[in-house]
């Protein structure tokens, strides 16, 4: 794989106002899962989308590529490439999907077919998608799986899922994800079922994706030591809203909104015995009863009176630095 | 594993699922009038189910010409009353069903249970016979044993615990395999309670679905086995009824009287769709593995 | 590969055995076979004497030992009614019921996965209604009276299709087809769910991602996965087959081992039904066998169990 | 000096594989953990740490009596409970009691708040009836749930709140020792912290000690004084968490330090990598057990089980070069 050279400044994908509608499968009750998501990729350039569970990032994510179960109904726009992913045919889709965007799951232990082998898994895509046969196919399966760091990719090529431990199996996917060179790659929780060693090595093989193939990464994660040590920009999601985004530096260094203060506060961050955590009060609100006005206010220690009637739209607090908080304000 | 990261379920799992009627309304509605001749069907008898008239032999149900109100379905060829002996039959096969199907759900559970609990050397030999049983055909067992012990209402019986028992422990098994490593039992251990506590509060209380949607599902199938067996001449024998042997001696008569094999397979029919589609609303309701039948 | 290969041979060959005793003990137990060997007014020494030559004074593992013996040279004694060797009457109608289980094993298995994908692929809409309305009767109607409506229907009424006996080529085609229609349906119920959770596993989403056809992602993927569990009950449907065969040949007086058997029933004929249970036991086991051995060629797992 | 709650010495869980049928001869043994020793004083959270596979669930089912240990000591207040009479078993484990990692199977679906909590004091069958109920109010208050929640099933309740369950039952019966294995793994942020700050109140308030099982470093250093690093069934490193932190001396921990993700965009990393693949517990390395992957390997490393001594940084490493740490 020869690295490429790209502009830093070049939009990969955009969405705007994204919004997800899902049915609830226990009641049939409509979730807003996703509500009014607006984010930019560029090449090169990591975008985490953070959040707590049911905050709807990984619908966020699934999303980009309409990977969404039948009953879930989007609205807004995806740009890529000068058209609309949201109005794109499933056959057109299908062509970038794959191709020009690509994908990797949570868990690689059930991310694979458990009955092909590697070697015809990873053929895939590169059949359907960049038409390779025989002795090209065949030199870019090893080509792909020595990128991802797999010694012997020659054996791999033959054996089944069940005979790999998990990190290699997700190097295996990211290999899969790679190998049509996308422009992006969306990447859903990559490194939560990893153990730690594995996770860095996992995250460093990211990074590196993106940096030399000029790709616009985004890491859909919950654990803020993942954004920092991957991410350019990030976008916290919260109750489905996207409470607050901007470059990475700016969020850690000085957030603005109270609920990214608060996550990146109450984590033990690696000091030794400190005594106690900030913490954030109350549960997550119930998607289908979301209260009126700014959905974190209930929980919030800052929040006025009008925090709890009306919600503030983004607000800009510095450069590409974005926050939906009435109280944040430019430094 | 200590190291996954299991996510609660959240909206983001959500999966597509039809809406689950309140209640089986079809399935309810077919097992309506079986239930109820079943429960009370000598005080709705129209003529007694026995009664032999040769006056009225073969005559067809009232919609067709030869037809009278008198007798609803027609009567067979020693001039009875099919309708009446139906709700006869239904009372024969219900019970049988039941009998059979609560006493091999008694021994299946059991066997499942000690076999997925404990494991080892109970699970193997418990395991063991569940499998030669189950490559064993059924039918060739029934005719063995109706050899053995001729036929009439305990040879149905037993064929029917011999027959089924097995899948209550096949099932049960896994079941109890899976709920044995859940955390609340390795935690009622450390709390020092013994296998009759864990068995009895945290095994059973949870195998509780299962059980019911296996009886359900059963029942319909044990009416068929029932069947079956009456119809090679190893169930109830005569002047009682049951309604597999009313098909097998309405077959005799089957261009003179299509009537009588027709209605009597139709009601075991309409009775084994009906629990069946009761058992599957249940399942889903439930929400428990039972898939497996 | 080789150790699940012995596992299931293990298996098998612990099935035989088990049922080798249950017929032995029934065999025991449906009454001294001495009394119907000696005159009615045989003395006590006479009937000491029978007893010793059959063996029966012995204890009863040698007895066992023997009757192994018996019946490994095919002597499963004489039959009571036809006075043939029971081994001989069997052996001669076993390819009948064999044709007859196969064929409609055959016809359940392919019809059965078929219709269970359509449904599948077709989920909620009217193809998936009917084949699920389909299989519901399928497996409610008991099958003897669905063979005797397909008499009425077929041979009585429309006069098109032979209803008895096995004399003509196309014989074969009504109590195939009744035979296999409960284990079809209850295959359609199976692959319809197994075809449903499949494609809602997590690699098929990863497919998906990968821009794959529709088509590769459910007729590759999908379908072999759903496969395994399909394989996995085939063994089953047989043995029900083979044992749903003897009600059926009664019904189209089908000349197999089950229509023998029934009527070695009414006769009392116990040789020939000892006889006959054990021998269709035995081939049972053996295609079950083979249908096991089929799975690790399906499921790569298998292999390195 | 105070005798420690807990003291483990030599602890070692062996479990024979494959078929007695098909093997002849010596059996293959699964050394899941080969001879370990630490202690825990009074009030003391002790944190065990490690990859997956490396032997912490094994200890902690040791350690609660659920898998007979094949060699070893366990000593509770300085008394053996391996072995014990039935009474002093009994008794070890009404005070050592324990919290798993996962909120939802943990907590018996079908069981009610009240009975779940009251379960250690129903088996234990000191209490009345009524003074359990007292007993499961207080405990519910302890652990900041409303008194109503007692009557109702765990489905009604957030994953945070059936963590705070668990806790109020592992409680029930006043231990002396939790065994906290991934206590917060399974919860969001933010709840996470309510979580660690209850138990660190709890601690504080109960005179409690705590073994903290985690893979997770972060969480790891926030509540423990001392730790100990496990790789293939043994303890590779223990000593104060600052120092085995800053200056491990045992390349393994150096290794497995260098792959936490600190929250802070501006962190230098240097993530050490190791050469190939983790050996299997059944047939360990000779010698070290490490030294198949790791970077400082010399023949020596083949020949002598390197025990545990103080090393370069001043902890507890089992290492013949940890002079050499340095050079990684």
């Amino acid at each position: 794989m020869r690295p490429v050279t790209f502009d830093e400044t070049a939009v990969a994908l955009e969405a705007i106002n994204l919004s997800v509608t899902l049915r609830r499968s226990r009641d049939g009750a409509d979730i807003p899962a996703v509500n009014g998501v607006s984010f930019t990729l560029y090449r090169g350039r990591t975008l985490g989308i953070v959040g707590e569970s049911g905050c709807g990032k990984s619908t966020t994510a699934m999303s980009l590529l309409r990977l969404l179960p039948r009953t879930a109904r989007i609205a807004g726009q995806i740009r890529f490439r000068g058209e609309d992913l949201l109005a794109a045919s499933e056959e057109r889709l299908r062509a970038i999907r794959g191709r020009y965007i690509s994908m990797i799951f949570q868990d690689p232990m059930v991310a694979l077919d458990p009955l092909f082998t590697i070697g015809d898994q990873l053929a895939e895509p590169l059949r359907i998608h960049c038409g390779l046969e025989g002795d090209a196919l065949r030199a870019r399966q090893v080509e792909l799986l020595a990128a991802v760091g797999i010694s012997t990719p020659e054996t791999r090529l033959t054996q089944y899922p069940h005979q790999m431990s998990g990190g290699m199996l997700q190097r295996i996917v990211g290999a899969i994800a790679m190998s049509c060179n996308p422009d992006v790659l969306i990447a859903d929780e990559p490194t939560t079922a990893l153990d730690p060693r594995a996770q860095a090595s996992y995250l460093d093989l990211l990074k590196m994706f993106g940096e030399t193939y000029g790709l616009a990464l985004v890491m859909v994660t919950h654990d803020m030591g993942v954004v920092a040590r991957v991410c350019d920009d990030v976008l916290v999601m919260y109750a489905g809203q996207a409470v607050e985004k901007g470059p990475v530096r700016q969020i850690f260094n000085a957030p603005k909104h109270p609920y990214t203060r608060a996550l990146l506060t109450s984590i033990p961050n690696g000091e030794v015995e400190r005594e106690w955590l900030p913490t954030i009060a109350g549960q997550p609100p119930d998607l289908s009863r979301l209260p009126p006005g700014c959905s974190f206010a209930p929980r919030c220690s800052a929040a006025q009176e009008r925090c709890s009637r009306e919600a503030q739209i983004e607000r800009v607090v510095g450069d590409r630095h974005r926050a939906r908080c009435w109280r944040a304000v430019a430094p | 594993m200590s190291s996954t990261y299991p996510t609660p379920p959240s909206p983001e799992a959500i999966r597509v699922s039809g809406s689950r009627p309140r209640l089986p309304w079809f399935a309810l509605a077919l097992l309506a009038p079986v239930l109820v001749f079943g429960i009370f069907g000598p005080l709705l008898f129209l003529h007694d189910p026995t009664a032999i008239n040769l006056m009225t032999p073969q005559k067809p149900p009232v919609w067709l010409a030869g037809g009278e109100w008198a007798y609803p379905l027609g009567t067979d060829q020693l001039g009875r009353d099919l309708l009446s002996r139906l709700m006869e039959g239904a009372r024969v096969s219900l019970t049988i069903a039941a009998v059979g199907v609560l006493l091999a759900a008694m021994i299946g559970i059991t066997a499942g249970m000690a076999a997925g609990y404990f494991g080892g050397f109970v699970d193997t030999i418990i395991s063991q016979i569940v499998d030669i049983k189950m490559s064993i055909p059924a039918t060739l067992l029934i005719i063995l044993l109706g050899a053995v012990i001729g036929g009439g209402l305990v040879t149905i019986v037993v064929s029917v615990i011999f027959l089924f028992w097995a899948d209550y422990a096949r099932i049960i098994r896994a079941e109890a395999l899976s709920l044995r490593e859940r955390g609340y039992v390795l935690l009622a251990k450390v709390a020092n309670a013994g296998h009759g506590r864990i068995l009895r509060r945290h095994i059973l209380p949870n195998l509780f679905g299962t059980c019911i949607v296996l009886v359900t599902l059963q029942v319909g199938r044990a009416i068929l086995i029932e069947a079956g067996i009456s119809f090679i001449g190893l169930g109830v024998q005569p002047p009682a009824t049951a309604w597999g042997m009313m098909v097998f001696e309405g077959r005799s008569y089957l261009s003179t009287a299509w009537w009588l094999p027709t209605f009597s397979g139709l009601a075991i029919t309409i009775t084994v769709l009906g629990t069946s589609l009761f058992g599957d609303w249940l399942r889903d309701r439930l929400d428990t593995r039972a898939s497996a039948l | 590969m080789l150790s699940y290969f012995l596992r299931r041979l293990g298996r098998a060959a612990i099935t035989i055995v088990a049922v080798s005793l249950i017929v032995f003990v029934a065999v025991r137990a449906t009454g001294d076979p001495t009394f119907s060997l000696v005159a009615e007014d045989a003395t006590e020494a006479e009937i000491a004497e029978v007893r010793a030559e059959l063996g029966l004074d012995r204890p009863y593992f040698v007895q066992y030992a023997i009757y192994v013996g018996d019946v490994i040279s095919g002597d499963f004694g004489t039959s009571l009614r036809y006075k043939q060797p029971a081994f001989d009457l069997v052996v001669q109608r076993l390819p009948a019921t064999l044709q007859l289980a196969l064929a409609a094993f055959i016809l359940s298995t392919v019809f059965g996965i078929l219709l269970g994908i359509l449904a599948a692929l077709r989920q909620g809409r009217w193809p998936d209604m009917a084949i699920r309305a389909f299989a519901a009767l399928g497996l409610s109607a008991p099958s003897f009276w669905v063979g005797i409506l397909a008499i009425l229907l077929f041979g009585v009424m429309l006069q098109w299709l032979p209803t008895s006996g096995r004399a003509h080529p196309l014989s074969l085609l009504l109590p195939a087809m009744t035979l296999a229609l409960h284990s079809m349906a209850s295959i359609v119920r199976l692959t319809r769910s197994a075809m449903l959770e499949t494609s809602s596993a997590e690699y098929i989403k990863f497919l998906r991602s990968k821009g794959l056809p529709e088509r590769l992602i459910i007729w590759k993927h999908a379908l072999r996965n759903a496969l395994v569990p399909i394989v996995a009950i085939l063994g089953l449907q047989l043995s029900n087959l083979v044992g749903g065969a003897v009600i059926i040949e009664v019904v189209f007086n089908w000349p197999g081992v089950g229509r023998l058997m029934i009527e070695a029933l009414v006769n009392h004929d116990f040789p020939v039904i000892q006889a006959g249970v054990l021998l269709i036991t035995l081939s049972t086991v053996l295609v079950n066998l083979a249908i096991d051995m089929s799975y690790g060629v399906i499921d790569p797992r298998i292999k390195y169990q | 000096m105070t005798l420690p709650v807990l003291e483990v010495s030599g602890l070692a869980k062996h479990y024979p594989v494959g078929s007695p049928w098909f093997h002849r001869g010596e059996r293959s043994v699964v050394r899941a953990v080969d001879g370990i020793s630490f202690s825990i004083a009074e009030g003391e959270t002790f944190g065990l740490i490690g990859e997956s596979g490396c032997g912490k669930t094994t200890t902690v089912k040791m350690l609660l009596g659920l898998e007979p240990s094949t060699a070893g000591r366990i000593l509770f207040q300085g008394e053996e409970v391996q072995n014990a009479d039935a009474a002093t078993l009994r008794q070890y484990r009404a005070q050592i009691q324990t919290v798993f990692q996962d909120p939802y199977s943990s907590l018996s679906p079908r069981m009610r708040v009240e009975e779940i909590i009251a379960e250690p004091l129903i088996t234990d069958g000191r209490l009345s009836a009524a003074d359990r109920r007292d007993r499961v109010a207080e405990l519910l208050e302890v652990v900041g749930l409303p008194k109503e929640a007692a009557t109702r099933f765990p489905h009604e309740f957030s994953g945070g709140q059936r963590q705070r369950i668990a806790i109020a039952r592992s409680l029930s019966q006043r231990p002396r020792l939790l065994i906290l294995d991934e206590p917060v793994s399974a919860l969001d942020v933010s709840i996470r912290a309510q979580v660690l700050n209850l138990l660190r109140d709890l601690q504080q308030r109960l005179g409690l000690s705590y073994l903290l099982i985690s893979h997770d470093f972060d969480v790891v250093a926030h509540m423990c004084r001392r730790i100990a690093v496990m790789y293939l069934g043994r303890i590779v490193e223990t000593g104060p968490t600052k120092i085995v932190r800053d200056r491990p001396s045992h390349p393994y921990s150096k290794a497995l330090f260098s792959a936490v993700l600190a929250p802070d965009p501006d962190a230098v990393h240097r993530h050490i990598r190791l050469p190939g693949v983790p050996p299997s517990p059944i047939d360990p390395p000779s010698g070290c057990r490490f030294r198949t992957r790791c970077p400082l390997a010399q023949p020596l490393c083949a020949e002598v089980e390197p025990q545990l001594l103080a090393g370069a940084g001043g902890a507890l490493a089992a290492c013949h070069f940890t002079e050499r740490i340095d050079s990684m």
